[in-house]
């Protein structure tokens, strides 16, 4: 009872690159490619080499993840790649922050059921999507990535969700949705 | 017709009350009308109110098409306040509360207006700036406000949590003579003056379709059958959309929900009205005890009288801000209506396209306290053909000159 | 007088009793009781006093429809005011106090009003306080209000939490009684995801107690199956209070804070796709004269506390019906050994089983009569006093008795049907409303969102069958079997005799009769009072409520409301369904303002947004303001100092030496594309298509409506590529605009945008020291002409990636410096350790905008307040004329906004230096129509320079630019007119020498 | 509390997720357009009590626009469907006239 229901670690930093272009244009893919990342589908977040991975933010634009010291390579590579056709790149590594839960993930479903109007039941949010939402009053992407939800968040914000986290999370608030009260 | 008093109270006290007259009339309509205004909402009825009063026009018929007083005039959290920014508004808000002074009198129906005081709070200093300006601007426009202190917010209101961490009261406009009146009884004491003088109040009539000749009026069609009338008002609030497509024109207006909650009653804790726009929120507790709360519109279409329950949230959110003591009231009710949104936010009191056909709209979140004023002028208006001061500015052609008069320049809300 | 009875009492433990307090007496309860429950048990008949004539009241009802048993709830910031007891589940250590009266609940002054009842009918404050005028505020309205309100307000902060929740479901039921429990096992079957919410603390409704063994075995094989079934969620103390559009249900859960980790309540947001209201019915009153009276309750509620509690309203019960189902009260009490003098039925004839189960028992059953009286008073019942229903009250006899049981049959309890739009039907043989099947309320596919259940369907006797068919209908709805639920036995007991409607007791009431018959007990409406408002032509439903208060009390009628409008239609000579019920509004049960604000409290009011450098400020004595969501430093106060001299200091420092401001919220937005020139030379007003690569150029953006919106510094980064600046309050909002033209107006243009504002820290470093500090950093040549005013650069200082704008919002020489934001603090130490010896200290927005104005640079929201064009303030210069078109230029070219007069960009100078009051207005000539004093300008900024040593202020002045060195006249409240004279708006450094170094 | 599926996502996104933007399908008046024209452009929306064609951006999710057909009455939606388009697709207004026999958008009040 005295323990919070599930951990929250963070706000933590990460290598990200946004990418803007028609996603349907094969050098995308192509130049997504070259640097060992897939081309996520509509929602979709997908891992590829080296501890990157790139997640589908809206039809035109990706996010991508990496190593922290990655990014900036990572940006100029995809620049260079893409020079032939309409597209925007940028290191955007220091405008988000995120956030780990960690702890039976049925609790961690119930903390983020509590803040984001998502449905969140097993079977209904599974790993390999990415979900674009709000955690009450402020936007935020979220994740299942090894049992453990990552959230994305503004960095002027970082404060404001480690405290609703941590609110959602007291001791004895389960919600005996997909845990057991 | 009786005339009220606690003198006939006591003299129906021992015959049981059954000697009570109706409050107005429920003639059938007639076949034509000198001047036809459509609906009976505050306006409605004003407008016909001083038609009688003040242009000695009787021959009146008020349509609704639900029952009087059951638009925004039955739904609204009764805030009276004229300290407005610009002069037009201000001229006509400051017209109808000096008349809404004297109106229990003048109707002999107690309307109940508080002049309790009502204070916007200033909690940043762009809202600092903004309501002393504000006061400026009212002091030339014989607007009687003046700018308070903190402290002297805490001693009018007690409740108020001067020290909010996120947004501290810095101060306030204080309009010592705005207040509140009971809604229901400004329609009811209108209606009764109205069917005194001899206006018929028709409801249950709804209108379906307006004629015209020649680019000029000449009667309704409704759900109790074609009315004639050589003017016509409309005054429908939230269906001015819908009456001007009737008559042929479209309005700059956009109709969606506002919404109110009440609190169970508590013993009275708060004496005057408080408008918080940095947080969005306003209450006062109503004679019987209830806090009366209000809020923001919904930002989309909707004739639904429901609106979305997210604004309800919002606006309970800032009120524990301000007012910590609230939180373990309970809320017994919330319900919304629907206002008229004009382009910039300002109502329209104005000639139209069609000939003879007049429209008296846009009071939007917050026409309650202009009810008088807004009778008063429209009633000159519909009377001589062309309006008058109070109602020139508010003229629909203003947003095709680009004249707008834009009140949320100084108060996120308009209430 | 009501006491617990030695055996009994399904919910009760009474191997755990429980103290607690009414009004600071002692009492004892068990752990199961309700705090009604407990109050009876001791015996307490008198709970409160009515609204208005401050009747004696006792408890009518057993569940959330109670109108009397209000109380006050606990001590300092855990007190509750008008918490129902029947709801309110019995703790040890519960001090409850009753409301509304003084100086005792016992002897109360304010009930003089019901002495003067006569004189306070329905609406008298409406026909009187009229005169003299100024007594209403001063003399009537202070009466009035002195007795407003029930309960006392609480007066220190909630200690407790509330949390909000999200869920979403196949189905939600509403209500687990027989009909919910049924037709939430069919959905479930079927393999739906189902919830299924119960106010109650235990599943079952009514059967359990109406139906006995059977009912009770039948409520607990349900529960079993409900338990074991995996895709079903079942929530007790969990009341559904509002059904929305396109299903969005609000669930009000009551929580233990002791359990809960601190929570008292949570508020579920649940979004079904299909809604079962199965929430049962309730009981009707009827109108006698006397019915208010503390032992006059329900008649369902009488055979509830029995039942469930093991109390015993009174010894001997008179039973008072027009229908067969109050006969199970009749025989629960005798079954309880309880006395059951008489029942009294309205009902000429009265045939049934139930009826002749009670004759059986040697009860005496006298069909065809009413109550005319209650005897007794604030101690509770005495007696009635019996009459002809069919009659005018004469007493044919009096039976002594000490408890009323009353039952005017049930209304459905129809309100969350009712929220959305669900529309009703009169059945005439219950003589009730239920929902009308065909005009459902509707979800986002247009088709019904909503079915009715069980008693809440109007099925007050094949609830089982009833429920059934709701649970088809919605798995049809869903495309699921309706096959695939098996339908459970469940047997129907045998049907009962019709009702008699009955409105008035009895029918033939005169005047003096009806004003003593309560139809809504908490606001004190009377049959009478209803009556007068039809007289006085308030005969619409909603006029006689408004008019007479009738079911605007904390219980929201659900006790008198069917009575009370059929009491109107009588009056009017009209059939029910022809007037109608009011419009049923959310919440069904009060719900607390704690849970609708759920966790965004305290420091989760708002998001607070910080910035990279937010840490230090903090430590470093920043005295902040908020900025829309921000918190940004308004100045660094030092020791001794007020928030003016740390002002002043800041300016002089900056001015003098060099500043470090941190202006990381401005807004940084990427535009790139082939067509991004063109785009912007679309949303600014001046060309940004031809600014050159390495160059920055002030910009202004307008609103389709011609106003200025937002200005900033755009630079251009490369060929196709713009780094767009904001304002702070414009980031966001400047964003969406540009996105909403590039898709939704010009989506076939090649640009992309992207906001970068939180990607970087941006730091100002301003003042004549300001190039020798950063040379110290290193790493860049920022000389004047390998960076001139206006250019950018970008490389590394200290060691961190920069780019570097000389761009200026002082007139000093600046540079405004964006870094990665994760490194912003680093930066910012940096400089002020590289300009500790050149006396770099930081500067706060307030010194910003001083020396802003004293440079005469506009800042939106002062100098603009969504009126006021780029012509207004003398930017025509950012406006390029020749361009064809651009956002804001068609409007601009209307009449007003091209008069002549309009109120232009000025400086002002008072004649004396003193600084002109905020907000002051300048006077004309005159006065208007209106006969308000005419204007010809205002002060939009007025500051004490510190870098003159005056008063300085900017302002809007018709015609002003033309009128330069005129004395104008300037006004605010409380100070006589101030001199002042027009000058240019550039105070300091006209020439613009300073920044251009 | 609507729920308005996006149709670049493929959400539902509830209201709260999402940000109103008036009236659909504007055409804007440049410098060129007459006062009337641009007054209307500006000012005379579409206000229905009825079908609504309307903007909304998915502002809590991928940012993007999108129009949505809704009943301002019932809250019925008839579709939604991307913004880069100056109509409403067929099916949409398929779906509208099986209500609202008759109905056409540009004569909607
Ligand atoms: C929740 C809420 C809070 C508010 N708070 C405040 C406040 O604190 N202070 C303030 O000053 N203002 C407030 N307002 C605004 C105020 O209520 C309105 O501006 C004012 O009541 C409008 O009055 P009205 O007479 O123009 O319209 P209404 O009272 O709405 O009357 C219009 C009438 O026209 C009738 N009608 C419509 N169509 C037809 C037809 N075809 N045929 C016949 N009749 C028709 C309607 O049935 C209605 O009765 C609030 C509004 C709301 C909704
Ligand atoms: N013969 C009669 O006159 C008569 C009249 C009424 C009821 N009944 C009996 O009532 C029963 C009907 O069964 P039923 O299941 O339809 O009704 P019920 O009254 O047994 O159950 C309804 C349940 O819904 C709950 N509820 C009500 N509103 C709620 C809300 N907003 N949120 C959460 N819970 C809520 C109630 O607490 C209750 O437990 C049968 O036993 C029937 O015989 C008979
Ligand atoms: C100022 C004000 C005070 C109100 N007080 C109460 C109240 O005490 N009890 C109540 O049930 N409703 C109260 N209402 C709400 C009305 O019951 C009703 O919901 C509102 O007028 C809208 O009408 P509708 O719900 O019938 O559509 C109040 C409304 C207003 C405007
Ligand atoms: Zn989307």
């Amino acid at each position: 009872m005295s323990d919070p229901l599930v951990t929250v670690a963070g706000p933590a930093t990460a290598g990200m690159v946004t990418l803007r272009a028609d996603l349907a244009d094969p050098a995308v893919a192509a130049a997504l490619a070259a640097q060992g990342l897939p081309l996520p589908g509509r929602r979709a977040i997908r891992d590829g080499d080296g501890g990157r991975a790139a997640a589908w933010m809206s039809p035109d634009e990706l996010m991508l993840f990496c190593p922290p010291d990655d990014a900036p390579g990572l940006a100029a590579a995809l620049a260079a790649a893409l020079r032939e056709i309409h597209h925007l790149v940028a290191d955007v590594s220091d405008a988000r922050v995120l956030f780990r839960l960690s702890g039976p993930l049925a609790a961690q479903r119930e903390v983020m059921a509590k803040l984001s109007p998502t449905d969140l039941a097993p079977g209904r949010f599974e790993p390999g999507e990415m979900r674009r939402s709000r955690l009450a009053q402020v936007a935020a992407a979220f994740w299942i990535g090894e049992d453990s939800f990552r959230i994305l968040c503004f960095r002027s914000v970082a404060d404001y969700v480690a405290g609703l986290l941590a609110t959602a999370a007291a001791p004895g608030s389960g919600l005996a949705l997909w845990t057991r009260a | 017709m009786t005339r009220y008093s606690a003198f006939a109270i006591a003299r129906e006290a021992f015959r049981d009350h059954l000697g009570w007259r109706r409050a107005w009339a429920s003639p059938e309509p007639r076949a034509a009308y000198d001047v036809v205004v459509i609906g009976a909402g505050g306006h409605g009825l004003a407008t016909a109110y001083y038609l009688a009063r003040n242009h000695g026009i009787t021959d009146v018929a008020v349509l609704e098409k639900g029952w009087l007083g059951g638009g925004n005039t039955g739904r609204n959290t009764t805030i009276i306040r004229s300290n407005y920014l610009q002069d037009p508004s201000a001229a006509i808000y400051e017209k109808a509360r000096s008349l809404y002074e004297t109106l229990s009198q003048e109707l002999n129906y107690n309307i109940m207006f508080s002049p309790r005081g009502v204070m916007m709070l200033a909690q940043t200093e762009h809202e600092v700036r903004g309501y002393r300006r504000t006061a400026a601007a009212n002091a030339l426009q014989g607007v009687e406000t003046e700018w308070i202190g903190p402290e002297r917010v805490k001693a009018l209101c007690p409740i108020i949590n001067i020290h909010g961490p996120r947004y501290p009261v810095l101060g306030a406009l204080w309009q010592p003579r705005g207040g509140t009146a009971r809604h229901d009884a400004v329609a009811w004491g209108y209606a009764r003056a109205c069917s005194r003088m001899g206006i018929h109040i028709i409801q249950n009539c709804a209108v379906t379709a307006i004629r015209s000749r020649d680019g000029v009026v000449t009667g309704v069609e409704t759900t109790r059958g074609a009315i004639a009338c050589r003017k016509l008002a409309i005054v429908v609030a939230g269906h001015s959309g819908v009456l001007a497509g009737m008559a042929g024109f479209r309005l700059p207006i956009e109709s969606t929900a506002l919404q109110a909650l009440v609190s169970e009653p508590v013993k009275p804790c708060m004496d005057v009205v408080v408008m918080a726009n940095t947080v969005h929120g306003y209450m006062s507790q109503s004679d019987k005890g209830e806090m009366v709360i209000g809020g923001g519109a919904d930002g989309r279409n909707d004739y639904s009288q429901r609106g979305s329950f997210h604004h309800v949230e919002e606006t309970v959110r800032a009120l524990i801000e301000t007012f910590p003591i609230l939180s373990r009231l309970k809320m017994l009710r919330w319900w919304g209506g629907i206002v008229d949104m004009t382009g910039d936010r300002s109502p329209i009191l104005s000639k139209t396209p069609l000939g003879n056909c007049f429209v008296n709209c846009g009071w939007g979140t917050g026409g309650f306290k202009a009810i008088p004023g807004s009778g008063w002028a429209m009633a000159e208006l519909v009377a001589r053909g062309e309006p008058g001061p109070l109602a020139a500015p508010f003229s629909m052609t203003r947003f095709r000159e680009g004249r707008f008069i834009d009140e949320s320049v100084a108060a996120g809300v308009a209430h | 007088m009501s006491t617990r009875l030695a055996t009994g009492g399904r919910r009760i433990d009474r191997t755990r009793p429980l103290d607690f307090t009414f009004n600071g007496r002692p009492m004892r309860g068990f752990e199961g009781d309700t705090l009604a429950s407990a109050l009876l048990a001791n015996g307490q008949g008198l709970i409160g006093r009515s609204f208005k004539y401050h009747r004696p009241r006792g408890i009518v009802a057993s569940g959330p429809e109670e109108p009397n048993a209000l109380v006050g709830l606990g001590a300092g910031g855990r007190f509750e005011p008008n918490a129902r007891a029947t709801q309110v589940p019995l703790r040890d250590g519960l001090a409850a106090e009753s409301q509304n009266h003084w100086p005792s609940l016992e002897w109360d002054l304010g009930a003089v009003n019901a002495r003067l009842a006569r004189f306070l009918p329905a609406g008298f404050y409406y026909k009187t306080f009229i005169h003299p005028r100024r007594f209403w505020k001063h003399v009537f309205e202070p009466a009035i209000r002195q007795s407003a309100g029930l309960g006392r307000p609480p007066r220190e902060p909630d200690p407790d939490r509330y949390e909000q929740a999200y869920a979403f479901c196949d189905v939600l039921v509403a209500g687990a009684g027989i009909a919910g429990m049924q037709a939430a096992l069919a959905a479930a079957r079927a393999g739906l995801s189902v919830w299924l919410v119960e106010q109650a603390p235990l599943p079952g409704g009514r059967a359990p107690v109406d139906h006995g063994a059977p009912g009770a075995a039948l409520a607990a094989a349900l529960a079993a199956e409900l338990a074991a079934m995996p895709n079903l969620t079942l929530r007790l103390r969990t009341a559904a209070v509002g059904l929305y559009d396109h299903g969005y249900v609000l669930l009000d859960e009551a929580l233990d804070p002791a359990a809960a980790g601190g929570l008292r309540q949570r508020l579920w947001r649940l979004r079904a796709r299909q809604v079962i209201v199965a929430t049962g019915a309730i009981e009707r009153p009827l109108a006698f004269p006397g019915n208010d009276l503390p032992g006059v309750m329900l008649a369902s509620a009488v055979r509830d506390y029995l039942a469930d509690f093991a109390v015993s309203p009174g010894d001997r019960t008179v039973i008072v019906t027009n229908n067969d189902d109050a006969y199970r009260t009749a025989l629960a009490l005798h079954a309880a050994g309880l006395a059951v003098p008489a029942v009294l039925d309205a009902r000429p004839e009265v045939t049934g089983a139930l009826p002749a189960q009670v004759r059986a028992a040697g009860i005496r059953v006298e069909p065809g009569r009413g109550i005319a009286a209650v005897r007794g008073g604030r101690g509770g019942v005495g007696g009635v006093a019996v009459c002809l229903q069919a009659g005018e009250g004469a007493v044919l006899e009096e039976i002594a008795c000490d408890a009323v049981a009353m039952s005017g049959g049930w209304s459905p309890a129809v309100h969350l049907w009712s929220h959305c739009g669900g529309r009703l039907l009169w059945d005439e043989a219950q003589a009730l409303f239920r929902p009308d099947p065909d005009r459902p309320p509707t979800g986002a596919d247009g088709r019904a969102m909503a079915r009715a259940a069980g008693a809440a369907n109007g099925a007050l006797q094949a609830v089982a069958a009833d429920a059934r068919r709701a649970a088809e209908a919605v798995l049809r709805a869903l495309g699921a079997d309706p096959a695939a639920a098996p339908p459970l036995p469940a047997e129907d007991p045998p049907p009962e005799a019709p009702i008699l409607p009955v409105w008035v007791m009895p029918q033939g009431a005169g005047p003096k009769l009806k004003a003593k018959m309560w139809l809504d007990f908490q606001n004190d409406v009377k049959v009478s009072d209803v009556e007068l408002a039809q007289r006085e032509g308030y005969e619409s439903v909603e006029h006689a409520k408004r008019y007479t208060t009738l079911g605007m009390a904390t219980d929201q009628g659900k006790l008198s409301n069917i009575n009370g409008l059929a009491v109107l239609a009588q009056a009017r000579g009209a059939a029910i369904p022809e007037v109608g019920t009011t419009t049923f509004r959310p919440p069904w049960t009060p719900v607390t303002l704690g849970a609708l604000a759920g966790e965004a409290r305290g420091a989760l009011f708002q998001p607070l947004r910080r910035t990279p450098i937010d840490p230090w400020h903090a430590a470093n004595g920043a005295d902040f303001e908020p900025v829309g969501l921000w918190r940004r430093p308004y100045c660094f106060r030092r020791p001794g100092e007020d928030r003016a001299a740390a002002v002043a200091r800041e300016v002089l420092n900056t001015r003098n030496r060099v500043g470090l401001l941190d202006a990381s919220t401005l807004g940084k937005i990427l535009v790139k594309g082939p067509d991004a020139g063109r785009f912007l030379d679309m949303l600014y007003t001046g060309r940004m298509s031809t600014l050159p690569v390495g160059r920055c150029r002030y910009g202004l953006m307008c609103s389709e409506n011609g106003f200025l919106i937002d200005d900033g510094v755009a630079a251009r980064l490369d060929g196709d590529t713009w780094l767009c600046h904001t304002t702070t309050g414009g980031a966001d909002r400047i964003h969406a605009h540009m996105e909403d033209w590039l898709q939704t107006e010009w989506w076939d243009w090649k640009v992309h945008t992207l906001n970068l504002t939180e990607a970087f820290a941006q730091i100002a470093v301003v003042g004549p020291e300001a190039r020798r500090l950063l040379e110290r950093l290193g790493g860049m040549d920022l000389s004047r002409a390998a960076l001139p005013f206006l250019h950018w650069a970008e490389g590394t200082l200290a060691g961190i990636p920069a780019r570097v704008f000389r761009i200026s919002f002082s007139g000093e020489l600046s540079y405004e410096v964006a870094v990665p934001a994760g490194r912003g603090l680093e930066f910012w130490q940096a400089c002020l350790a590289a300009g500790a010896d050149l006396g770099v200290m930081p500067y706060g927005t307030e010194a910003l905008h001083v020396m802003r104005a004293e440079k005469g640079f506009i800042m939106i929201g002062d100098e603009t307040d969504g009126t006021v064009i780029p012509q207004d303030l003398g930017l025509d210069w950012a406006i390029a004329r020749n361009k064809p078109d651009y956002l804001g230029k068609r409007a601009q070219m209307r009449p007003e906004m091209t008069r002549p007069d309009r109120w232009r960009l000025v400086g002002l100078e008072t004649l004396d230096g003193s600084v002109i009051p905020e907000g002051a207005q300048a006077l004309g000539e005159g006065t208007n129509a209106n006969g308000q004093r005419n204007v010809i300008g205002r002060v939009t900024s007025t500051y004490r320079s510190p870098t003159l040593g005056r008063g300085i202020a900017l302002g809007l002045v018709a015609r002003g630019p033309e009128r330069m060195g005129e004395v104008i006249r300037l006004a605010a409240p409380g100070i006589a007119p101030v001199a002042a004279r027009i000058v240019s708006p550039v105070f300091h450094d006209p020439e613009g020498r300073r920044q251009d170094v | 509390m609507l729920l308005l599926t996006c149709p670049y996502c493929g959400i539902a996104a509830e209201e709260t997720e999402l940000a109103p933007g008036g009236a659909a399908h504007l055409t804007r008046a440049g410098p060129e357009a007459s006062d009337a024209a641009f007054d209307a452009y500006l000012f005379l929306r579409d206000n229905p009590k009825g079908p609504h064609l309307e903007r909304w951006r998915h502002a809590m999710g991928c940012g993007k626009w999108f129009l949505a057909a809704r009943d301002t009455v019932t809250h019925e939606v008839y579709g939604t469907y991307p913004a880069q388009t100056r109509e409403p697709p067929a099916e949409v207004v398929a779906r509208i006239r099986a209500r609202h026999p008759g109905w056409s958008w540009r004569s909607a009040g």
